[in-house]
């Protein structure tokens, strides 16, 4: 009942910026937020105190589809929502939420690292999990990451 | 010389880190003044490579992602796959699970003490926890057949049963147990040399951990109420809950009491769990093809929430698996945490996470046979020819 | 004393050879205490000394930037001084090889020079542990140094002489450790610091800056200060067991009572958590230093009133 | 507040013998469901192949020399084995095993970890290089 009306609280505050609200499964709601919407929609279920930042997943439907996304969870009790942003893989980038939720550098660099979606903003663009040496333009995760990539 | 900065580097090869990782902590005297974090020494490539292999060997792969809390981890998974497939582990499994979940909490937990204990120097207590999580460990190969990586679980329910014989064990066990554990927590909470290095140092406070997003023990050496097992309950932990244990003063004592309450919990379930054993089946049929989905579970580990966001393609391998190990959001609270600390409690402010390189660690490139990526032998060794030049 | 026997007493007996090899019983029964404490096995008896030979066997790496003849002669000079010393000290219970008046001062400061000499190899390398390290080791010795003399002209003061020899024959037959508690406290807690035993082991953390001020020491050089530590560990055994504990008249008595404060040096190890550099400054300072002073305050009252 | 608080546990380690187990010269006997080295009973194997899909190490192949006649090779990679059992739990006709006893595989030799199960003659067959008779099932 709790995990509900917590969903619903959700929903309600990212309403303005919903550009599609799905509900895959009980306890959960993905709303699908443009890019630039990322930043207003975080501020709105932050400053509501709706729980916390749990992870950001990187996903690649494939290069047919054309696009990447980078899916947003927060998680209030057993309430999960996600934020979907799709962005062109021809020039994937999102908006960084360190001014919402200063813990949030870690997600992102990976994010950065794996997909090659571009973090406009976020402070530390260091290398965090990759070796040195790795090629650049090279996304691990990506579903046309080849071996071959890597040279050598 | 005086405006220049020393830095100190901590690893990836250093006595007070377990795994691999690199610190680099700016000092003035013995007071640390910035800090930063290089990760990535021990990637495996799993979640990449659990996209190339087949639901059933995936478990087993992401078992691998830690050493230490590899039930968890496998049980995240298969809690995931079962509800991508629309089946549910039968309740004796399910009991079965958590049992095996609370053992390893306890031999978690221990180790920590124990890790922790010697990073203050205190060797005595680092001997004593780890002798005893020796107990624990051997209830575990008893229950399972292993003393790592257990491999309890199989998707769709466990591989091994709960007799008398084990439950046997297991009372006798968790009974010298418990008694040692009221020891530990009065040493830790009033030996006073120990306290000297323990209290009021690392302090985070409530507002500090919401803001870093930190979970786990760590969270709930804060004040922050946030235990995944009360807040989201899987397995049967709606039917035999476990307390939230919770310590306001968000410094390394609070961390210190918070794990070793936790075991007090852990063995109350565990007895509860096994006088109220579902009798039934221990494995359900599952389907080797899942069809598209996507899903998120949601553990507790023992340092704390474990995510996974699994999305099924309709073949037997999953499209994407997403492993969020608890350590990586914790991992950022040590740098804002040591700046301000003398360069001798860094260690201790370090393992207060109960941080976990090889579960930071997991993604990026993997070999694999039979496939269109095929590394063979020589290519991978030439790489690693490459990489160390 | 002739040529020969002088040269027996420093080389052989019970200088030299054999105090080095007491040296690393002492150790090892240190070990094996710690150990068994800890519910442990420990090391065989014969472990310190096949560590030894290990390393006197290895290359010894001479690292880049250091001053090469002072990173060779450091150990040296750290080894000799606490041998040195140990012929100053009733030793198995036998006169001291050598006696002056003053010999205690000159004791105390031949034993510390091992911890300068640790402090200074320690600052010679470009190593980061090794500069921490030897700050701290240095920071160390200036903490206990003034408490640990103070703690020993207490006897001295007794006896009314600076002769160890003197001190030890007056102690013979009176156990000091109950005139003077305090002092025997400060004296034994001194030697752990000197030795830089836990809970006074910052200075060589290995969780925090690896092996300290030696971490650039390989083979021969490590061998030799770690010579020089067993060797300082019997010498100060016996300078506390003799002031402090009725004397060390005959072996039997030297290895019973100083095997007894070995056993409770142990103890003290296994039991205390490892105290941070700015803790040992201010445990010393703030109570060692002014306990041995009020207790030395008092003495020199007493002698004064009684004389 | 309080000193030394393990004092006890210092003295009763004294008394106590060492918990340190002195393993090369005492071995412990180890617990009956312990996973140590595979076993394979050819008697119901139908030569499916599922134990050898489902490892997650590759340490299994089943070479099919004649399904008809149900001779099989049961090829075992100890040094790949990760002993997580899944070939046991995957194996309808229950031909797999783990031993309890075998546990100190350690070996010298690289060939000494190749484990080749079946007749005689099947597992000659084999090694003189006969799979191509047979497709082995594995990928």
């Amino acid at each position: 009942m709790e995990t509900d009306t917590c969903l619903q609280t959700a929903a309600e505050l990212l309403a303005p910026w919903a550009q599609e609200t799905i509900e895959p499964e009980p306890g959960r709601v993905d709303v699908v937020v443009a890019p630039g919407d990322l930043v207003a929609a975080a501020h709105a279920l932050m400053d509501a105190r709706w729980g916390y930042l749990t992870a950001i997943t990187g996903l690649d439907p494939g290069e047919e589809d054309g696009r990447l996304e980078a899916l947003y969870h927060f998680a209030c009790g057993a309430a999960i929502v996600t934020l979907r942003v799709r962005v062109p893989r021809a020039q994937p980038a999102v908006p960084s939420l360190i001014g919402v939720i200063p813990s949030v550098s870690f997600y992102e660099r990976e994010l950065m690292e794996m997909f090659g979606i571009v973090v406009e903003g976020t402070p530390n663009t260091d290398r965090l999990f990759l070796p040195e040496d790795w090629p650049d333009g090279v996304y691990p995760l990506r579903k046309d990451f080849r071996m071959e990539q890597l040279g050598g | 010389m005086a405006s220049e900065k020393f830095v100190i580097p901590i690893g990836p090869q250093h006595p007070a880190l377990k795994e691999p990782g690199h610190f680099e902590f700016n000092v003035d005297g013995e007071i640390v003044t910035d800090a930063s974090v290089r990760l990535g020494y021990v990637h495996r490539g799993i979640e990449k490579g659990a996209e190339t292999r087949n639901f059933v060997q995936a478990e087993y792969l992401v078992e691998r992602i830690c050493g230490i809390c590899s039930h968890v981890h496998a049980t995240a998974f298969c809690l995931g796959v079962e509800r991508l497939a629309g089946v549910e582990a039968p309740p004796r499994a399910q009991a079965i699970r958590q049992i095996v979940a609370e053992l390893e909490r306890i031999h978690s937990h221990l180790l920590w003490v124990g890790v922790a204990a010697h990073e203050a120097g205190f060797d005595t207590l680092f001997m004593y926890t780890w002798r005893d999580r020796e107990t624990v460990m051997n209830l575990l190969e008893g229950i399972t057949g292993n003393r790592v990586n257990y491999s309890a679980n199989v998707l769709g329910g466990v591989k091994c049963d709960i007799g008398s014989e084990q439950a046997e064990a297991i009372q006798i066990g968790l009974n010298f147990l418990e008694e040692r554990t009221r020891h530990y927590l009065d040493v830790v909470s009033s030996d006073a040399m120990f306290l000297r290095r323990t209290r009021g140092i690392g302090v985070m406070t409530r507002e500090d951990a919401e803001r870093m997003g930190v979970v786990g023990p760590t969270a709930r050496a804060s004040g922050v109420p946030r235990d995944v097992r009360i807040d989201a309950p899987y397995l049967l932990y709606a039917e035999h809950p476990v307390e939230l244990v919770i310590e306001e003063a968000g410094d390394l004592e609070a961390r210190f009491k918070v794990r070793v309450r936790e075991l007090f919990e852990s063995y109350r379930v565990i007895r509860e769990l096994l006088t109220a054993l579902p009798e039934g089946e221990l494995t359900t049929r599952i389907p080797r093809r899942i069809k598209p989905a996507e899903t998120i579970s949601r553990v507790e580990a023992p340092r704390g929430e474990l995510f996974y966001f699994i999305k099924s393609n309709g073949t037997d391998s999953a499209e994407r698996v997403k492993v969020r190990t608890p350590t990586l959001p914790n991992m950022a609270s040590v740098l804002v945490l040591s700046v301000g600390h003398q360069l001798a409690d860094v260690p201790m402010i370090l393992a207060g996470i109960d941080p976990c390189f090889s579960c930071n660690d997991r993604m990026a490139v993997v070999k694999r046979n039979g496939d269109e990526q095929v590394w063979t032998w020589e290519q991978l060794r030439q790489y690693g020819i490459e990489y160390y030049r | 004393m002739s040529t020969l026997t002088a040269l027996i007493a420093l080389l052989f007996f019970p200088g030299g050879l054999i105090i080095l090899l007491a040296g690393l019983a002492y150790e090892w029964a240190d070990r094996k205490l710690v150990a068994r404490f800890q519910n442990r096995i420990g090391p065989r008896w014969f472990q310190p000394l096949a560590d030894i030979v290990k390393l006197l066997a290895k290359e010894e790496v001479v690292p880049q930037g250091v001053h090469p003849g002072l990173f060779v002669t450091l150990p040296v000079i750290a080894l000799s001084g606490a041998l040195t010393a140990a012929l100053y000290v009733p030793l198995f219970g036998l006169a001291p090889s050598y006696s002056f008046s003053g010999d205690l001062i000159v004791t105390v400061y031949l034993l510390s020079l091992l911890t300068l000499c640790t402090g200074l190899a320690g600052a010679n390398t470009l190593n980061r542990f090794s500069l921490i390290g030897a700050t701290r080791t240095l920071t160390q010795l200036f903490s206990y140094e003034a408490p640990f003399l103070l703690a020993l002209l207490g006897p001295a003061l007794a006896a009314g002489s600076w002769r160890i020899s003197v001190i030890a024959d007056y102690s013979a037959d009176r156990w000091l450790l109950l005139a003077q508690p305090v002092g025997f406290v400060v004296a034994l807690i001194g030697l752990m610091g000197k030795l830089e035993l836990p809970p006074f082991d910052a200075p060589e953390a290995e969780t925090e800056i690896v092996a300290g001020a030696l971490t650039e020491y390989s083979g021969r050089g490590l061998a030799l200060f770690r010579l020089g530590k067993g060797v300082e560990l019997v010498v100060g055994l016996t300078l506390v067991a003799a002031f402090y504990l009725g004397g060390v008249a005959n072996p039997l008595a030297f290895f019973a009572k100083t095997l007894a404060l070995l056993v409770v040096l142990a103890g003290l190890q296994s039991l205390l958590a490892r105290l941070r550099i700015d803790q040992t400054v201010g445990l010393w300072w703030r109570y060692g230093t002014i306990l041995a002073l009020v207790q030395f305050l008092i003495l020199i009252v007493w002698e004064g009133l009684v004389a | 507040m309080k000193v030394m608080t393990m004092w006890r546990d210092a003295l009763d380690g004294l008394i106590k013998s060492p918990a340190t187990q002195r393993y090369p010269f005492v071995r412990q006997v180890a617990p009956d469901r312990l996973r140590g080295q595979l076993h394979w009973n050819p008697e119901s194997c139908t030569g499916c192949g599922l134990c050898a899909k489902d490892c997650p190490a590759e340490a299994i192949e089943v070479i099919v020399l004649d399904k008809k006649a149900r001779r099989f090779v049961f090829r075992y990679h100890v040094d790949r084995c990760t002993f997580c059992a899944q070939c046991v739990a995957s194996c309808r006709q229950g031909c797999l095993e783990m031993a309890s006893d075998a546990w100190e595989l350690a070996a010298a030799d690289k060939d000494d970890f190749l484990v080749h199960y079946g007749a005689e003659e099947d597992v000659e067959a084999v090694l003189a290089g006969a799979p191509a008779a047979g497709t082995p099932v594995a990928e």
